[in-house]
């Protein structure tokens, strides 16, 4: 399988640029450090020579930024997609979030991108640059000297348990595409399942007892492109920007789930995301995994048009009193 | 004495899973029944015996030993009552108080005869050979 | 020494077409249930949103219980269908997060169904008071 | 902030019985918004509403909570006094303290508090409350009649002659339904062509009535006072305008081996046909099943000798759509099929019939020409057994039958056992009865004229078996005050069959959205006090598509729903509801999720452009909610992620105020 390198993706940003297909370009910059990687607008090649980068934390996922970005201006912008990028962008599209014609989508395979978390945990602290090499990756410190990990420990928990390599959108590929993975994704989520009521609320508790309501999760979510979120609106009834009760926390992150229920796909940018590292995913792989249960097996923007769980019935589906047993949680 | 009677009456609704107040009196059991001649109590008076409570003069009738068990009422009745059901339990009931002194498998070509229809044969064996 | 009965907090959300003419019909044949279940009236079960559910926990209820019409007698045609869906998956997730899953429940109760009414309220009143207060989803600035 | 006014009422003792209205009225008193606080015997008497009417007067309300019975008892009493005060209806909210207070409560104490909290929700509310006026959306004044029998027929006569125009769909290539069929009709024995045919006739020839013969519904939208039906015309392969109706093709087409349906298939008619002689319209219509030249391109016989040019064989199907403001169902009913009935013989014997075919037989215009003649050897029957009930009152968990009475079999089969032994007083009748039914005007009257002047043998029994033998018919019954079984040999059997709505209720229904029972019988709106109404706004019912029914009845029924189709045609402008969902544009994601749960199709889209916070415009893509076709539901408000959506008189933040102060 052909590698994607810094150089083949400035090459075809390059080329569509010059071609007038486009007039500007979604991609990653490098910022304070190497593993802090954000994501930019380039519209000259001269801007992406000096500031693109691309390696194992390029995991920012772009298509909620073309929400904004095709409101913006006439021409097409170009976005590289990894394979699980390309299911949000179905989703959006799905719900009419933005204008398909002002973007140009490059598919671009993906081995997975790493965590910085899992770096440091074999590091050490003082990590001050990240470098690829084959399959390993060369970490600078600052006390330890340089350190090489192998790429596949250093792994972000989404790409572990990667879904699927297949890309569902796209206007060019550059590589081939690869196949929807029979994923261990759930694992977690049974664990949880399988623990009691009491233990699951112990493990809650001390998970969402962190959050500080950065709202990072929201914000980065491809799903969570509300114009203006109901937490965020005075006249919601529900509004709250700070968390000051154990129960906000909790009422925060059921209800954001909850909206976000059946059009989840799965990208993992949440926990990426989060400061306090809270496994946020979880919430919603239990929403994907119940659906998948309860209903017909369902992957959010697996195609654009789809009709997703919850705008959607069957007269012989469950009942609530059923739920609770069927999902596999404990009592 | 009047316990007894409900008792019966219990009994017979029990093993017999017949439920006479869905009767709504129309007589097409009794129009349907080939042996309604050979009867003294008909189909539609066993349902109405049984509902009044009526066991003591269906079980000292011979009415019970002429239903052929064909279940032609049974197959036709609109409500779905089947009486020859209620016929069965009331003769499980006088069998069962006379104790074990039923006919064995080979008393029974002894005492058979030309006239009698196959369908007699094979109820009968029900009917006594348990 | 003797405790303070405990007396839950019960909201009954039910729905204009048949879970309130239940309920309506369950006082006209003079059906007891327990005063602490308070019906909110909601034109139908899927006028219900997930979040006046947590509302009404962070607001110190005890217990939660949305009526609506039996599936397929929906009076606008498919809303409980939706609640259905929407209350199996917010249910189970509660769960997941530690909630008791006594504490919410989905009961459909026609206009006919006083007497299921009366006896589904004292079902759960009882559940819920079997359970105690309501720790796990309070807020307590909301406590008196 | 509002100034809210709250009203307890003491609904004489079944409130104050339980509750302590006057402590009730004094708790509050201080709740926020409230300034002024009482208690009255009977607030829905005079007195009482005079007593809102002047408070609100007098304190400027802007608000009020009747604390009193259900709202589905008095809500509408109190808004129409909170509007007769000048307040708008919508500002009011009710507390529902007796049903689901004070009658389920014992406990003067316990009933009290919960009394309070009920009070404080309801006041919480009101804080909340703007008032509200129901759209209005015109009316299509214009009906449609689905069905053109009897039912269909009177209810377009009446409608029209009110002055609306009336369009009846009839599926049969003319209309005058069952009752065409009939020979005589109880209890008054007029023949029923005389008295249906001139209002055929008088339908035709009504200018307000437009007949759409040979055609079918196929789609139904819209709602009350603006549907929108797509009908079917189906190709009858003759100018409708053209002909004349004269009939020659009818008796020149060489295909003669049709079974004819209108004489239950008794004889046979031609592929080319006219149902009856005077059929409406009277024009001709090819069977494509049967006609030669359809199905091999070689004949074209009627073609020829037509002088009026009218046959096309080249006719297709057609669609057309219209709107109308009501709909009628008027489907109508037909006998239950005879096969399961295999005791009666009905498919070994041709001499066993149903009362259908006995009418035909009777009928001066039927296969036998009027002569009663046996259809097995045309021999004249000397015992004639009439059975009824089959397939009636059978139980829910008997194989075969309906569970219900048809109510017609009793009254016919006593006019046939009647005209039967009129015209041929040689012939032996037997009717087998399990109850004789004839509530009904001169109905009793006429069953015993044909027992005591017509010396019809009723026998209260039933029939167990029919068996053929040689030309005879071996009747085996029982006569139960006789004690006995009969055997009786017949030369017919007639077998009165129960009645069901026609299969083409269901798909009906359910394009109308109109509910049904298990029998398939139009559910009406109430049992006793909307019988012509079905639940669904705009949609009436006609005829025996609500339940079996005789002519008497299904002709009052038929004008009862006319009248009500009239009530609202009369109208310009319909009041909707005004609790309807309205989108925040500003907050509006316009992903679709509202409209793909709304049951009506009120939510569209449109892309609009924006003056976004960060001084661009854009254009988004934003839903708007057709206040006429929404109904209230609030499906959508839920679906939406961004609380965009929200209902009006029950929006998020009310429902959440009412939580909070049920749950202080």
């Amino acid at each position: 399988m052909q590698k994607v390198t810094r150089e083949i993706l400035l090459a075809k940003a390059a080329e569509l640029l010059a071609a007038g297909t486009v007039n500007r370009v979604l991609g990653w910059k490098a910022g304070e450090f190497t593993y802090d990687v954000t994501p930019a607008l380039f519209t000259t090649a001269a801007e992406l020579e000096k500031d693109f980068v691309y390696g194992p934390f390029s995991g920012a996922n772009f298509s909620k930024y073309l929400v904004k970005e095709t409101r913006r201006d006439e021409g097409k912008v170009l976005v590289f997609l990894k394979p699980c990028d390309t299911y949000s962008f179905n989703q959006l599209l799905t719900e009419h979030r933005f204008d398909r014609e002002r973007v140009y989508a490059v598919g671009i395979p993906c081995d997975g991108m790493a965590d910085i978390q899992r770096i440091k945990d074999q590091a050490g602290d003082g990590v001050s640059g990240v470098e690829c090499d084959g399959d390993n990756l060369i970490v600078h410190t600052l006390y330890d000297g340089d350190k090489t990990l192998a790429m596949a420990d250093c792994l972000a928990e989404r790409c572990v348990n990667c879904k699927s390599k297949k890309h569902v959108a796209y206007d060019e590929l550059i590589g081939e595409t690869g196949d929807v993975i029979d994923s261990h994704r759930f694992d977690e989520v049974e664990k949880l399942e399988k623990m009691t009521e009491d233990e699951r609320f112990a493990f809650w508790q001390n998970e969402l007892s962190r959050c500080i309501r950065c709202n990072a999760c929201r914000d980065v979510c491809p799903a969570c492109t509300c114009e203006k979120c109901v937490f965020g609106n005075p006249n919601s009834g529900v509004e709250n920007k700070a968390i000051s009760d154990s129960f906000e926390e909790k009422m925060f992150h059921v209800i954001r789930a909850f909206h976000v229920a059946g059009r989840c796909t799965d990208c993992g940018e949440c926990s990426r995301v989060c400061p306090q590292n809270i496994p946020l995913h979880l919430l919603n792989r239990k929403f994907i995994r119940d659906i998948d249960n309860f209903y017909d097996e369902y992957q959010a923007g697996a195609e654009v048009g789809q009709r997703a769980p919850l705008v959607n019935y069957k007269q012989e589906d469950l009942e609530p009193s059923e739920a609770v047993e069927r999902s596999g949680n404990n009592a | 004495m009047e316990n007894n009677t409900n008792r019966m009456k219990e009994q017979i609704l029990r093993t017999s899973g017949v439920n006479p107040l869905k009767c709504m009196r129309c007589g097409k059991c009794s129009g349907t029944c080939p042996a309604y001649d050979e009867m003294e109590y008909h189909p539609h008076e066993f349902v109405y015996m049984v509902e009044r409570g009526d066991i003591e003069p269906l079980l000292k009738s011979e009415s019970l030993y002429k239903c052929l068990s064909c279940f032609a009422c049974v197959d036709r009745c609109p409500r779905d009552v089947e009486p020859a059901k209620l016929v069965e339990a009331v003769r499980l009931m006088v069998i069962r108080q006379q104790g074990q002194n039923h006919l064995k498998p080979d008393q029974i070509p002894e005492m058979l005869d030309d006239e009698l229809p196959q369908q007699a044969i094979v109820s009968a064996l029900r009917k006594y050979a348990k | 020494m003797q405790m303070t009965e405990f007396k839950p907090k019960i909201v009954a959300f039910c729905c204009n077409w048949c879970s309130y003419a239940g309920a309506d019909l369950a006082g006209n044949n003079r059906l007891n249930y327990p005063a602490e279940v308070k019906i909110i009236r909601v034109p139908c079960s899927c006028r219900v949103n997930p979040m006046f559910i947590l509302r009404a926990f962070q607001r110190g209820a005890d217990g939660v219980i949305l009526c609506g019409c039996h599936p397929g007698d929906c009076h606008y045609t498919s809303g409980n269908y939706y609640t259905r869906r929407r209350m199996a998956l917010l249910f189970s997730m509660l769960n997941f997060l530690g909630i008791e899953k006594e504490r919410t429940r989905v009961e459909w109760v026609s206009a006919a169904e006083g007497a299921k009414f009366a006896a589904t309220m004292n079902d759960f009143v009882a559940q819920i008071t079997a359970l105690g207060e309501n720790k796990r989803l309070e807020d307590l600035r909301c406590k008196k | 902030m509002q100034r809210i006014g709250v009203f307890v009422c003491h609904c004489g003792t079944n409130i104050a019985g339980t509750v302590d209205v006057k402590a009730v009225a004094e708790a509050l008193r201080y709740e926020p918004g409230v300034v002024i606080s009482t208690e009255y015997q009977y607030m829905c008497s005079q007195a009482g509403q005079d007593m809102i009417h002047e408070a609100i007067r007098e304190n400027n309300l802007t608000g009020i909570v009747v604390c009193s019975c259900s709202p589905r008892m008095h809500e509408a009493t109190f808004r129409k006094t909170a509007q007769s005060a000048g307040l708008n209806p919508y500002m009011v909210e009710i507390a529902n303290i007796r049903e689901q207070c004070s009658w389920v409560h014992k406990d003067m104490e316990i009933g009290t508090e919960k009394a309070i909290i009920l009070g404080r929700a309801a006041i919480a509310k009101v804080n909340l409350n703007a008032p509200l006026t129901p759209g209005e959306t015109p009316v299509t004044k214009r009906a449609l009649v689905i069905g053109g029998g009897i039912a269909g027929i009177q209810t377009a006569l009446d409608i029209a002659d009110a002055g609306f125009p009336v369009d009846i769909v009839e599926t049969k290539p003319t209309i005058g339904g069952k009752m065409a069929q009939l020979d005589k009709t109880f209890p008054t024995l007029d023949c029923a062509a005389c008295i249906l045919t001139p209002k055929m006739v008088e339908a035709a020839q009504h200018e307000n009535i437009r007949i759409l013969s040979y055609s079918e519904v196929q789609d139904i939208k819209g709602f009350v006072g603006n549907f929108t039906v797509q009908i079917k015309k189906k190709a009858r392969y003759v100018k409708e305008d053209i002909c004349t109706g004269c009939g020659l093709c009818t008796e020149k087409c060489p295909q003669k081996k049709v079974p004819n349906e209108f004489n239950l298939e008794m004889d046979n008619r031609r592929a080319i046909y006219i149902p009856f002689a005077q059929a409406v319209p009277k024009v001709a219509t090819i069977d494509p099943n049967y006609c030669t030249m359809l199905k091999t391109g070689k004949c074209g016989v009627c073609a020829k000798v037509c002088t009026a040019k009218a046959i096309d064989y080249t006719q297709k199907d057609e669609i057309m759509e219209e709107k109308y403001g009501a709909i009628v169902a008027a489907t109508g009913f037909n006998p239950i099929s005879m096969k399961p009935f295999d005791e009666y013989a009905y498919s070994q014997s041709k001499d066993v019939i149903t009362s259908l075919e006995f009418e035909r037989l009777m009928n001066a215009a039927g296969p036998t020409g009027g002569k009663l003649l046996r259809p097995s050897d045309g021999k004249h029957p000397h015992t004639i057994v009439f059975v009824q009930c089959v397939g009636s009152r059978c139980s829910a968990h008997a194989s075969k039958g309906k569970e219900y009475c048809s109510k017609i079999c009793c009254m016919y089969t006593a006019k046939h056992a009647m005209l039967t032994r009129d015209k041929y007083p040689d012939t032996d009748v037997y009717v087998f009865y399990i109850d004789v039914r004839t509530p009904g005007k001169n109905f009793d009257e006429f069953y015993r004229r044909a027992v005591e002047e017509y010396g019809v043998h009723y026998v209260k029994g039933m029939v167990g078996k029919v068996s053929p033998e040689g030309d005879k018919l071996m009747v085996q019954a029982s006569d139960l005050l006789a004690d006995k079984q009969l055997h009786i040999e017949a030369d017919l059997v007639v077998l009165a069959a129960a009645i069901e709505p026609d299969m083409s209720a269901r798909p009906l229904a359910t394009m109308l959205t109109a509910s049904m029972d298990t029998n398939d019988f139009f559910t009406e709106a109430h049992p006793k006090l909307r019988p012509v109404e079905s639940p669904t706004a705009g949609v009436f019912l006609s005829g025996a598509c609500q339940g079996p029914k005789d002519i008497p009845e299904t002709v009052s029924q038929a004008g009862a729903a006319a009248a009500k189709v009239i009530g609202l045609l009369a109208k310009d402008k319909l009041k909707g509801n005004p609790c309807v969902a309205g989108s925040d544009e500003w907050m509006c994601n316009g992903c679709s999720s509202c409209e793909r749960v709304c049951p009506y199709g009120a939510i569209t889209y449109v892309t609009k452009e924006f003056r976004m916070p960060d001084r661009t415009t854009a254009l988004r893509r934003v839903a708007q909610v057709n206040e006429a076709v929404c109904q209230g539901c609030g499906a959508c408000t839920v679906a939406c992620p961004s609380g965009a959506m929200d209902l009006k008189g029950f929006a998020s933040s009310q429902i959440m105020a009412e939580v909070d102060a049920i749950c202080k």
